[in-house]
């Protein structure tokens, strides 16, 4: 199933806007992970808009698809899909990590939309394998639970334990994808610890697996559209995403040194100039300029 | 059901009594789901797998991804009882439960099996004497540690009733019978099960029945007792143990489990903080705790009803010598 | 080095008086390990790893293992530092730490960085209360607290000097100077920072720093605060706490962590049991810490110099009100 | 390198003289593991009689072989090697599980020759990865380290960080052995957590993988012998050891009622004599049988 292009504009509009509004935060909020946020904007853009079955009229709905970011530092890209897709006003972006505001990591009791809270790598898989067992004793047999995982944070052994459970009881309600774009906090997975051979350990574990580019709309779609109504047979499904960290900014391409460090006002200016110019979208620069340095003077030196 | 003999009595183990209830709350709550981990015919957890065999999941030796998966069920409309050993709950899954579990205040019960010293002779690793103080810190959390099996139902029917983390201790031991077949647990609200004028043995667990024992011994010393009964760790009732101190002057705290940040530490904050009195608290003097018989491992680590009763006599005499300012 | 300007100051952030210390360590003791689970350039632990690159382990994201490598590293005869954030410490890797380092009392330091409070802005998962009420109830293990960089550079040495394990928590913050270059720790020891004869506060951490601007505040309503701090949580300086308190009669703490179980819970086991008096504690009242700026945190928490002031008049009339039975 | 032949007597006298150890500390003790004690009976009678480099009048020798038992339940078994190889005296294993007497799983505080403490399944194997690390550090070239797991264990996410960290770091001073007996505590590991195909995740997480009959003597030392000298390439070795849980007593055998259930005096006594049989010994009963049902009596109802 190809995207009509009408889609395909739409979806590559809000990847682009995620980048932009993740940067905004993350500048606004003088905190965040940069790196993973852009990194993840094309997968998020498809499930948002394309591939998830929810209703933001209605986010309680029982057989709505689940999406839990068990890479919870990414929040700041899944905020802006959620903002973007009318869960809540753009404008509460701009309380990220502000107290009272939007959360640093993912708080579910906070923020509509969001279906765990996080921050502890490597724990999300389990409780989307206890989405995935709950919602088949409902006999929900359309709904589908996604679990978005880190490349690095695999190493936690808690996914290994989900990962077994999940193939042991044949969740082929579950979809795993992992943001795979080689770094982690502070360098690449081969220096830090090295995943490979990765496809083989999922296999190993008893998953089906699809590679695909992480960037690419199209292919991002046909794989996750398989992994819905293609492939299911007793088995889960795990989506590895060949990603750029940082993917948009050149300075922060495959660069652990913006995996989380918060921009400051100039510097997020300069970036969303160039991600427009990398976008071909009308140059822009940083919507919060002013509010942004006068913030940044105000919290000085805590 | 098997039955020891502990005092005489020939009661069912409080194992067999959470396994039972288990079962019987299973029939109201058709949303309730029994989760092990390799446990479950020591836990017992095992009598609800057997009556409702769909509604028990089993994961393996897999304690992170135990909780993990509860929090799912829970976030999908179900009741879970993630069950395994205390230690294994407190220690293996502590990340899980705190931010999968505790942190988005979901509606999961954790019982917490095989407590304190009373763990068959399996010794240190297994002897759970953290649980209270790490349980007690996480936001969000309830903690009680049943008396009686009679106690333990009500707690977990109060456990079930209750919206939000709860975590409960199911000790593998035959305790004596203090409470009523339909005896009442209420979240933060103790019990007054002796009264007395000269000093305040406040127990959790099955340190209350000790405590008990220990006013019989006072008494014959004609020392008057109060015995009160927190099964609700957390919240804890700061006004019973108030109003009770304000009686008696002073106290001894009694818990199967560390006294460093657990029960004993509560108490002491609710006093300071209340209404400062001499006290000591009895429990594991921050040490493992090895193998060995039970009561070999009470008497070792200063457990015993006449251990209690020896603490209530200092407390006493510090009470009479206080010096004020 | 960066410099942060809090209170008009330009002294290095804590973590990097961290990283500065373990290069120096490194020096004289050659069998000393720095290991990281990916978040050195965070918790400054990389300065060890650039001054000694193969003294420096990296083991990914993956805290169990890190302290189970900790572990056969001191049992062949290193002294590892694993070192990640003291969530993650405290938490995620408990069961390791418990039973793997401090139940046969291996010779591991653990540093717990990005403590309470101040964690840069990455809110309630990252922002650990929980690590002294449950590493405190770990037997053997040592935990301390430190008041400045100039305390942390001796806790550190303290530590390397004592055989077993230790942890060892670091503020992402830059605290006022308190202690000289050359200052000494002792476990078990506190320090009497200020005299006065009104109230004790007890401090521990950063929020020693905040006792003393409290203490400043009362003696403008001319209240005689006297500031202890204690550093060394376990063992804590019972006689220092006892002498002090008898000499004001009520006291406050203060610990940048949940007030259940950990630091005042502590000196309230204390005051209970050798001198109890009217006692305030201040932390983080078992709520979660959300993300915000650090002033806002600690106002909103209640952790400024103006709430310790508060607690001590509480105590103070306590005191004063206080009836003799 | 074929065994001699009084070697192999001589091993199998231990693997014997293991079992019966195990059987009598269980029911003296009034507490442990019998079906994962007996099923590495082999494993430990080649690992302490023939292939561990140790001395046990020197238990500290820097150099010496390392044995980290992660499944520390399996102790009885540990204990009576570890007697029978002169650690300690035999009847200090008749003080298992009493206070002050042997640990029901291991302290290596209170034991000569246990290298780690345990009890908590799945943590073992990080510590020998630290061991293997540390002695490389030390360039004990010839020093290795072993590392028993249960196969029920490696449900623990902590097995496959270690599994990966050991890959990591090339770790060909590492070998573990996984008793893989087929049962864990309460029934069949495909019932209760498939971990098939077992030879592949280790493969996928970068070890070497033999396979061995676990109660093959000649086949157990062959594999340790090339595991020591043959094989060592930059990769850690694992040796699947296939096994019965319970070995030795019919009723015991693939039988998880047996994981852990102290046999009373007089099945202790019937257990070994079977056992006497079935090795083809001279039949022999429970060596403390009256003090046993004294003991029973004395901690009835505890
Ligand atoms: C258990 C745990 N350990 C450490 C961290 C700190 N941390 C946050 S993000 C990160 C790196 C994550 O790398 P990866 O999974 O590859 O995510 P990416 O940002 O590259 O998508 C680390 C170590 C954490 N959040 N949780
Ligand atoms: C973390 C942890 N969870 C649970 C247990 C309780 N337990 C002890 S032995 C055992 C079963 C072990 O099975 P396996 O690893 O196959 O060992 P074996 O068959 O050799 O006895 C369990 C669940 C434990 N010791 N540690
Ligand atoms: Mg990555
Ligand atoms: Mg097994």
């Amino acid at each position: 199933m190809r995207l009509s292009p009408d889609k395909f504009n739409e979806l590559e509009l809000r990847a682009y806007q995620i980048r932009r509004l993740s940067v905004e935060m993350i500048a606004f909020g003088m905190w965040g992970h940069i790196g993973g946020s852009l990194s993840m904007a094309e997968l998020l853009a498809v499930l948002y808009f394309h591939q998830l079955h929810i209703d933001p009229q209605n986010p309680q709905w029982a057989e709505r698809d689940r999406l839990v970011l068990s890479k919870a530092h990414g929040s700041p890209a899944l905020y802006a899909a959620l903002a973007l897709r009318g869960y809540f006003p753009i404008d509460d972006l701009y309380t990220y990590c502000d107290l009272h505001g939007l959360e640093g990591h993912t708080d579910m009791t906070k923020t509509v939309g969001l279906e765990t809270s996080g921050g502890p790598l490597g724990m999300g898989l389990s409780v989307a394998v206890g989405m995935a067992l709950g919602l088949r004793r409902h006999e929900h047999a359309a709904t589908r639970v996604y679990c978005i995982l880190g490349d690095g944070e695999t190493n936690e052994g808690n996914v290994w334990e989900a990962a077994m459970a999940a193939a042991h009881y044949h969740l082929d309600n579950l979809i795993a994808i992992v943001d795979y774009n080689k770094v982690m906090a502070k360098g690449f997975t081969w220096d830090l610890m090295s995943i490979e051979p990765f496809v083989e350990k999922w296999r190993a574990f008893g998953w089906d697996v699809v590679e695909v580019d992480g960037h690419d709309l199209e292919a991002i779609n046909h794989a996750l559209h398989q992994a819905r109504w293609v492939l299911p047979r007793g088995k889960p499904l795990v989506l590895i995403a060949h990603t750029v960290k940082g993917m948009g900014i050149h300075e922060a391409e495959f660069n652990y040194k913006w995996h989380t460090h918060a921009p400051d006002a100039k510097t997020a200016d300069r970036f969303l100039r160039e991600l427009a110019r990398r976008y071909g979208k009308p140059e822009e620069g940083f919507s919060r300029m002013q509010a942004s340095i006068e913030k940044e003077s105000f919290y000085a030196g805590e | 059901m098997p039955a020891s003999n502990h005092g005489g009595s020939t009661l069912p183990e409080m194992r067999d009594a959470f396994g039972k209830t288990l079962v019987e709350l299973g029939r109201d709550h058709l949303n309730m789901i029994v989760l092990d981990a390799d446990l479950h015919t020591s836990s017992k957890a095992g009598m609800f797998k057997k009556a409702y065999p769909d509604r028990f999941i089993q994961v393996g030796i897999a304690e992170q991804n135990l909780f993990g998966i509860a929090a799912g069920l829970a976030l999908t409309g179900f009741i879970p009882f993630p069950s395994t050993f205390a230690v294994f709950a407190t220690r293996r899954a502590l990340d899980q439960i705190a931010i999968s579990i505790a942190y988005p205040r979901l509606n999961v019960k954790i019982p917490g099996s095989y407590v304190g010293i009373p763990t068959s002779r399996a010794g240190a690793s297994h002897n759970c004497i953290e649980d209270l103080a790490v349980m007690r810190v996480l936001p969000n959390m309830y903690v009680a540690d049943a008396g009686d099996n009679n106690d333990l139902a009500a707690i977990m029917r109060a456990a079930v009733e209750h919206e939000g983390p709860v975590y409960f201790r199911i000790t593998r031991y035959t305790l004596p019978e203090i409470f009523p077949a339909n005896h009442q647990f209420k979240w933060g609200k103790g019990e007054r099960l002796r009264t007395g004028s000269d000093v305040t043995l406040f127990g959790t667990g099955m340190m209350t029945a000790q405590c008990l024992e220990a006013a019989d011994l006072l008494q014959a010393d004609n020392i008057s007792a109060e015995v009160v009964h927190l099964a609700s760790i957390k919240p804890i009732d700061r006004q019973l143990i108030v109003e009770s101190v304000m009686h008696t002057g002073c106290a001894v705290t009694a818990e199967n489990a560390s006294i460093n940040g657990g029960f004993g530490a509560a108490v002491a904050e609710v006093l300071g903080e209340e209404y400062p009195a001499p006290l000591r608290r009895i429990g594991v003097r921050d040490r493992w705790v090895d193998s060995g018989g039970i009561n070999d491992l009470l008497t070792e680590h200063g457990m015993q009803p006449s251990d209690i009763a020896l603490a209530a006599k200092a407390v006493l005499q510090r009470r009479e010598q206080r010096v004020i300012r």
